[in-house]
C-alpha cells in the first residue's frame, strides 16, 4: 500500500475530490498548510507597509491505497490539480506497511 | 427664556438624540452583514458600509435634502436638526443594499450606485410622500418609512440582485440552494440588537415633535409598539423554525426581529402594543417564508434584505389601513406601487449603465479568493487559516 | 403650552432614553456571555438571549406589568414610557439567569422558565417593593433594583445551576475544579461595556423623574456614582487577582466592574462620589472572593453571575442601611430574605417542573459535540476549525 | 416650577447624555485597538482599556478636576453632571495612548502613566484654557479639545513611543517597514463605529447648554459638521489609497474618519456644513501621509493614533484661525505649541522615571509570546490555534 | 522505528490519550484534520437551505515508536478510538528511518 | 529521496527556515499541530482554576529532499531549532518513494 501526500492549491479542492472520487478512492483526510517554495507570495500592501506573507495557503490531502492504483491516482491529482502557474504543488508517495479500520479491526487492503 | 424657545430646545436635542441612533443603525448594519457573509468578503463588506454611510451623508447634503424638501421651514426646531435625522435615513436605504449584493459586487459600481441612489433616486420618491408631494395628498401613509426607506431600499437591492445573479457555489447545477453560512454568528446578533435600539431613534424620532403631551404619549407608544413589534418579530420566525426543523436557526430568528421591526415601522403610533405584536408576529411568519421563497428562485440574497425589508415593508404599509383611521388600502397600495416601480426602474437602469461600462461583478477568480484580498489587501481575521480558497 | 406640559415631556423623553439605555444591557449580556462560552456552545446562548428578551417584553405587557403595578396611574410622564422602564428591568432579571446556565440547559425549558418568571415570579416580589407592598411599607430601600432585579435574577440562577449540575469536565474526578475559558475576549469586554453605558439608563432612570432641580442634581449624582463603583469594582478585582496570582485576568476584572454597578444599584443617589469608590472597591474584591468559593463548592457558573448580581445585589442592599438615612439594616435584610426565599423556592419548583416533564439538561453527547450544532443548526463560527469536540 | 428649573433639568440631562456617548468612546477604543492588534495581545489591551479608563475616572475625581477648574460654579446645571463630562474627556486622552503604546507596554508602567496623566499632566494644561486660564486669555479657540483632549492625548503618546522603540519584527534589518495586520477587522469598524457615535457627545455636548434657540441651532450645527466631517474624512483617505495603491485599506478609511472627527473638534460650531466636509477631506489625506511618513521614520505606532490625534489634531486647531472670527493664527500656534511642549515634556519625564524603575517594556520573550498569556494569563480567543508565536 | 498516523473521532482524543499513555507512550502530536470517507456528514439546515458540510472534522495523531512497540499501540488506539459507527477512523503505520531530539541530538530509539 | 518531518517550537520557525534556505532547501510545507511529550504546560490560572493546556502549540515541517541530503539538512534543522529546554521538538526522517511537480509533471529528483 501506498500514502499519497499531496499539496494542492486550495481552489483546486473541489475538482481533486471529484477526481479522486472518480478514481475510486473512497477515503482522504485533509489539512490546511502553509507552503513555501517558487512561488512567491504577492505582496500586499497594509497601511502602506508590504504584506509580505511568505507562506502560502495550501491543502494537504493524505490518502491511503493500494499499490497498484498508485499511478493512476497520483495523476488524477496532477490532472485536476494542475493549473499551469508555480504553487500547484507537489505529490509525494510513501510506503504504507500497514492500515486499520478502527470501527471494525479490518486490516491493509480491506480497511482502506 | 420663553417657554418656546425652551421647547425648541427640547425638540431639536430629541431628534438629535433620535438621528445619533439611526446613525448607530449603520453600525448595526455593518455588524450584521459582516457576520452574515464568508470571512473572505468580510473586511469588504466593511469597507462597503462605512463608505456608504459617508457617501450618503455627503450627497444628501450637497443635493438630496434640497430634492425631497425644497428649501424646507422648520419652525419649532433647529433645521439642522431635521436635516441631519433625514440624512440617517438615506443611509439607512443604501445600507440595506449593501446587504443583499454581498460577496460579489464590485466596490467601484456599488460606491457609484450609491451617489446616485442617496443624491437622487431616494430624494425622488421621498419627495412624493414626506416632501408634501402627491402621495401625501392620496393619503398615502408612511409614519417612519416601511415604504419610503425600507421597501425602496430593497427594491434597489432587487434590481441589482437580479442583474448581478447568485454568488458562485450558490446554486449546485441542478438548482437545488445550498446554504453559505456566515462567518460570525455573534457579529449578526450584534448587529441585530443595534439596529433594534437604533429602531428607537428611527421611529421614535419620526414623531418629530416631543414637546406636548400628546407628542410625548404618542412617541411612548411608539417606543412600546416598536419593541413589542421587534419581540413577536423574533418569536414567530423561532416558532416557524423550530416547528418546522427543530433547529433553532439565529439568523432566521434575527431577521424575523428586523422584520417585526420594519413591518411596524408604517404607522407605530396607532396600535395598541397587543396588536402590535400580532404585527410583528406575522412578519415573523412571512420573513421566514419569504427568505425560503426567494431562495428557492434563484434570487440570492445573503443576509435576507429583500424579504426583511422590501416584503415586510410592503405588509407594513398595507397593515396600515387596518391599525390607522387616517389611511385606506387603495392609497396604500398606490403609494407602495409607485415607491417600487420608481425605485426599481431607476435602479435598473442605474445597474446595467454601470454593467456594460465598469461592470457590477467581480470575476470568478476574485470571487473565489474573496475580495478582501483582492479588493482591500488584508482579510479580516488574517490569522486564522480560514476555508476561504475552497 | 403650560410649564407642566413641557415638563411632562421632557420627563417622558427621560424615561424612554433611559429605557431605551437599559434595553440596549441586553446585547450587553448577550456579548459578555456569547465572549464567556465556548464556542460550540455561542450560537444557542445567542439564541437564548435574544428571545429571552422578547419573551419578556410580551409576558411583561400582557401579564407582568399588571401583576406588579396593578393599574397604575402615573400623571407626570407617559404612562407607556413608564410600562417599557419596567419592562426592560424584568428582562435583565432573566438575562442574568442566561449565563449562569449556559452550555448545558435545553432550550425549550429555558424559554418557558423564562415565560413564567417575567410574566408572575419576578412581577410578585417586584409588587412588594415597587409595588407598593409590604417591603416598601417596611421601609425597604432599593432604588434600582440591587435585590429586586439583579438578586431576583440571580437567585432564579442559582435555583437552576443546583439542578443541573456543573458543566462535563469542570471539575477532576477528585473535585478540582477545571479551567473552561471563554472562548472570546473581546466580545466579553464589549459586552461589559455595554451593560456599564447601559446602567446609566438603569440607575440613571430610576430617579422617574427629570424636571426639576432636585430632580436634574439627584440624577446627575447618581451617574458620577454608577460610573465610579463600576470603575472602583474593575480596579479592587484587578488588584486582588495581580497580587494574588499576578496575572491581570480580564474576566475577573469585568466581572468587578459589574459588581460594583450592581453594589452601587440599591442606592445610588446618597453616598458621595468618594463614598461610591469604596463602595465599588469593596464589590471588586468580594465578587473576586465569591466566584473562587462557589467554583470550589461545585456550583459551576460560566460567567459568574450569582457572585455578581447575587453576593453583590446583597452587600449592596445591606451598604444601603449605612448610606442612606431613610434605611436600616432591618428591613434591608427581611427585604433581601423575603425576595430571595421567594423567588428561589418558586424558581426550584418550576426547574423542578420542567425537569421531571421536558428535563433541563441536553444529552452528554449533545454537551460535548456542542448545542450549536445539535440545537441550532449552525455554529458561532463555522469557518474556523476549533477544538469544539474535545 | 419655573422654566429656569425646567432648562436645569433639560441642560443637566444634555449634558448627562453625552457624557455617556463619550463615555461610550471607551468601548471605541477598546475596540479599535482590540482589532488593530495581534491576537496574541488582545486580551492585554482590552485590561489595558477597561483599567485605564477606571483609573481615570478616579483619579480625575480625586485631584484632577479640582486641579483643572478649581472650584466650579455651575449655575444652569447639575455641578455633577459637568464633573462627569469633564472626566470622559480625560479618558479619551489616556486612550489615545494605549494604542500607541501596544504590543510592548508593560502593564504596571502603563497603569501608573495613566494615573498621573489623569491626575496631573492633563488637568493642568486643561486649566490653561478650559479652566480660564492663561491661553483662554490669549484668545486660543479649542471647542472641544482639538489639541486639549487629541493632541494632548497624542504628545504622550508620542513620547512613549520614542521610549520604547519599535515592535520586535516591525522593521527589516535594513530599517524597511513591514506591515504588522491587526487581528480582526470587524472590531476595530465597530470601534471606529462607536467612536463615530460618541462623537456626538464629544462634540455635541461642548456647547455645554441646550437651552435657548441659538444654543440648540449651534448643537445642531455641530452635529451635522462633525458627522460632515467624519465622513468625508473617510472618504478622502480612501480616495488616497485607492489611486495610490488599488487597495481600499479599510483600516486606513478607518483612520481618515477619525481624523475628519478629531480635525473639526476644533471648531465645529463655526463652518458650514460645506466646510466642514473640507476639512475632514483635508483630514483624510494627511492622516494616510502621516502614518506613511512616521512609519518610515521608525515610530511604531499601530492604531495610528499619533498621526489621528496629534497630526490631526494640530490640523484642526490651525482651521480655526480661517472658520471662527474669534481665533487668530498666532494664539492658536502658541496654544497648541504649549500644549504640546507641556504634555510632551511631563510624558517624557515620566516615562523615563518608569523606565529607570520599573522598566517599560515587556522583555522580548514575553514579546514574541505575547502579553495575553505572559500577563493576563488567557488569550483572546483560546480555541483557535493562531499563529501567534511566529 | 514506526511512524504511526492516527485519524480519529475528535471525541475520542481524552480516551485515546489516555490509552496512549497507558501503553509507555511518551510523546506525540496531534493536528486538526477534516476527513471524508463512508461516513457521510449530516445536513444541517442553514436559513432552510442543507448545509452539507462533506468534510468531517477529525484529529491526526502522529506517534513515533518503536518497532516491536508498534503493534501493542496500534491496538491501543483501536480500542480506545473505537465506537462502532462509521468514521471511526484509521491508523497507519509506516516504516521510519531515522529520528532525532532536537534538544539533545540523541537518535532513534533514545529520541521517542 | 527523503521526507523529513520535524516538530518544532513556533517561535523557531524564522530560524529554521533561514537554515533551510542556507542549505539549500527550495520548498517546505508547515502546519500548526499541537504537541505532547516531556515539556509540559505550564498551568495558567483562569478565574482562580488551573487551566492545563496539556497539548502545547508546535510547528511541523514536512520537507522533501533528496538522499545524500537529508543528512545536511536534519542538523541544520537541529542547529537552527535547539534552544536546549524540553519541548524542543523531533526530526524524524521517512523514505520517500515518488514525488511529482504538479504544475510540470517532472518527477522525483528534479520535482523537489
Ligand atoms: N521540498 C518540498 N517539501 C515539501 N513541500 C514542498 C517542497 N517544495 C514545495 N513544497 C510545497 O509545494 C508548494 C508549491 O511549490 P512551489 O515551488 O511554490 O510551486 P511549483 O511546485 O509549482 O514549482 C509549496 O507551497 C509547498 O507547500
Ligand atoms: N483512504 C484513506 N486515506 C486517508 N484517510 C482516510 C482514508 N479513508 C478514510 N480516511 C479517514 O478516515 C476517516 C473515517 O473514515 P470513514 O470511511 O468515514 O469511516 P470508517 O473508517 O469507520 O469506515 C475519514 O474521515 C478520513 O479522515
Ligand atoms: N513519540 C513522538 N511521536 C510524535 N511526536 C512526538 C513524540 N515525542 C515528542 N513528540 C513531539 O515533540 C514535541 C516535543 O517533545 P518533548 O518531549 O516535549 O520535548 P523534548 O523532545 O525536548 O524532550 C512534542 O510536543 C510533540 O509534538
Amino acid at each position: 500500500m501506498k500514502l499519497i501526500i499531496a499539496i494542492i492549491k486550495p481552489a483546486k479542492l473541489p475538482e481533486v475530490r471529484d477526481a479522486l472520487q472518480a478514481a475510486g478512492c473512497k477515503g482522504m483526510t485533509i489539512t490546511e498548510v502553509k507552503g513555501f517554495g517558487q512561488q512567491k507570495s504577492h505582496d500586499e500592501l497594509y497601511r502602506g507597509a508590504p504584506h509580505h506573507a511568505e507562506f502560502l495557503l495550501k491543502t494537504r490531502l493524505d490518502i491511503a491505497v493500494q499499490s497498484e492504483d498508485a499511478d493512476r491516482i497520483v495523476s488524477a491529482i496532477e490532472n485536476a490539480a494542475r493549473t499551469g502557474n508555480t504553487g500547484d504543488g507537489k505529490v509525494f508517495v510513501l510506503s504504507l506497511e500497514h492500515a486499520v479500520r478502527i470501527r471494525t479491526g479490518e486490516t491493509n487492503e480491506s480497511a482502506i | 427664556m420663553t417657554i418656546e424657545q425652551l421647547a425648541y430646545s427640547v425638540d431639536t436635542f430629541y431628534l438629535l438624540m433620535s438621528a445619533a441612533l439611526v446613525m448607530w443603525m449603520a453600525a448595526g448594519f455593518s455588524m450584521l452583514e459582516a457576520g452574515m457573509v464568508r470571512s473572505k468578503n468580510t473586511t469588504e463588506i466593511l469597507v462597503k458600509n462605512v463608505l456608504l454611510y459617508s457617501i450618503a451623508g455627503i450627497a444628501y447634503l450637497v443635493i438630496g435634502y434640497r430634492l425631497m424638501y425644497g428649501t424646507p421651514n422648520v419652525e419649532t426646531y433647529a433645521q439642522q436638526a431635521d436635516f441631519f435625522f433625514q440624512m440617517v435615513f438615506v443611509a439607512t436605504a443604501m445600507s440595506i443594499v449593501s446587504g443583499a449584493v454581498a460577496e460579489r459586487m464590485k466596490l467601484n459600481s456599488f460606491l457609484l450606485f450609491c451617489l446616485v441612489l442617496t443624491a437622487v433616486i431616494y430624494p425622488v420618491q421621498g419627495s412624493w410622500s414626506w416632501g408634501g408631494g402627491f402621495l401625501s395628498e392620496l393619503g398615502f401613509v408612511d409614519f417612519a418609512g416601511s415604504g419610503i426607506v425600507h421597501m425602496a431600499g430593497a427594491a434597489a437591492a432587487l434590481a441589482g440582485v437580479l442583474l448581478l445573479g447568485p454568488r458562485q457555489g450558490k446554486y449546485a447545477e441542478d438548482g437545488t440552494s445550498r446554504a453559505i453560512p456566515g462567518a460570525n454568528m455573534p457579529l449578526a446578533t450584534l448587529g441585530t440588537f443595534i439596529l433594534w435600539m437604533g429602531w428607537f431613534g428611527f421611529n421614535g424620532g419620526s414623531q418629530l415633535q416631543l414637546s406636548g403631551t400628546d407628542n410625548a404619549n404618542a412617541i411612548a407608544l411608539v417606543f412600546v409598539n416598536t419593541n413589542a413589534a421587534a419581540a413577536s418579530g423574533a418569536l414567530g420566525a423561532f416558532l416557524l423554525v423550530r416547528l418546522k426543523w427543530q433547529k433553532a436557526d439565529l439568523t432566521m430568528i434575527l431577521n424575523g426581529a428586523l422584520a417585526g421591526l420594519v413591518a411596524i415601522t408604517a404607522e407605530p403610533s396607532a396600535p395598541t402594543p397587543l396588536i402590535a405584536c400580532l404585527i410583528g408576529l406575522g412578519a415573523g411568519v412571512i420573513v421566514v417564508g419569504s427568505i425560503l421563497f426567494l431562495d428557492r428562485r434563484g434570487i440570492d440574497d445573503p443576509v435576507g434584505a429583500i424579504s426583511v425589508h422590501g416584503v415586510c415593508g410592503l405588509y407594513g404599509l398595507l397593515l396600515v389601513a387596518w391599525t390607522s383611521a387616517d389611511a385606506n388600502i387603495l392609497s396604500q397600495l398606490l403609494g407602495a406601487a409607485a415607491i417600487f416601480s420608481w425605485v426599481f426602474t431607476a435602479s435598473l437602469v442605474l445597474w446595467l449603465f454601470l454593467k456594460v461600462t465598469l461592470g457590477i461583478r467581480i470575476n470568478a477568480s476574485e470571487e473565489r479568493i474573496g475580495s478582501d484580498l483582492t479588493d482591500c489587501g488584508v482579510e479580516a481575521y488574517p490569522e486564522f487559516v480560514s476555508s476561504k480558497e475552497n
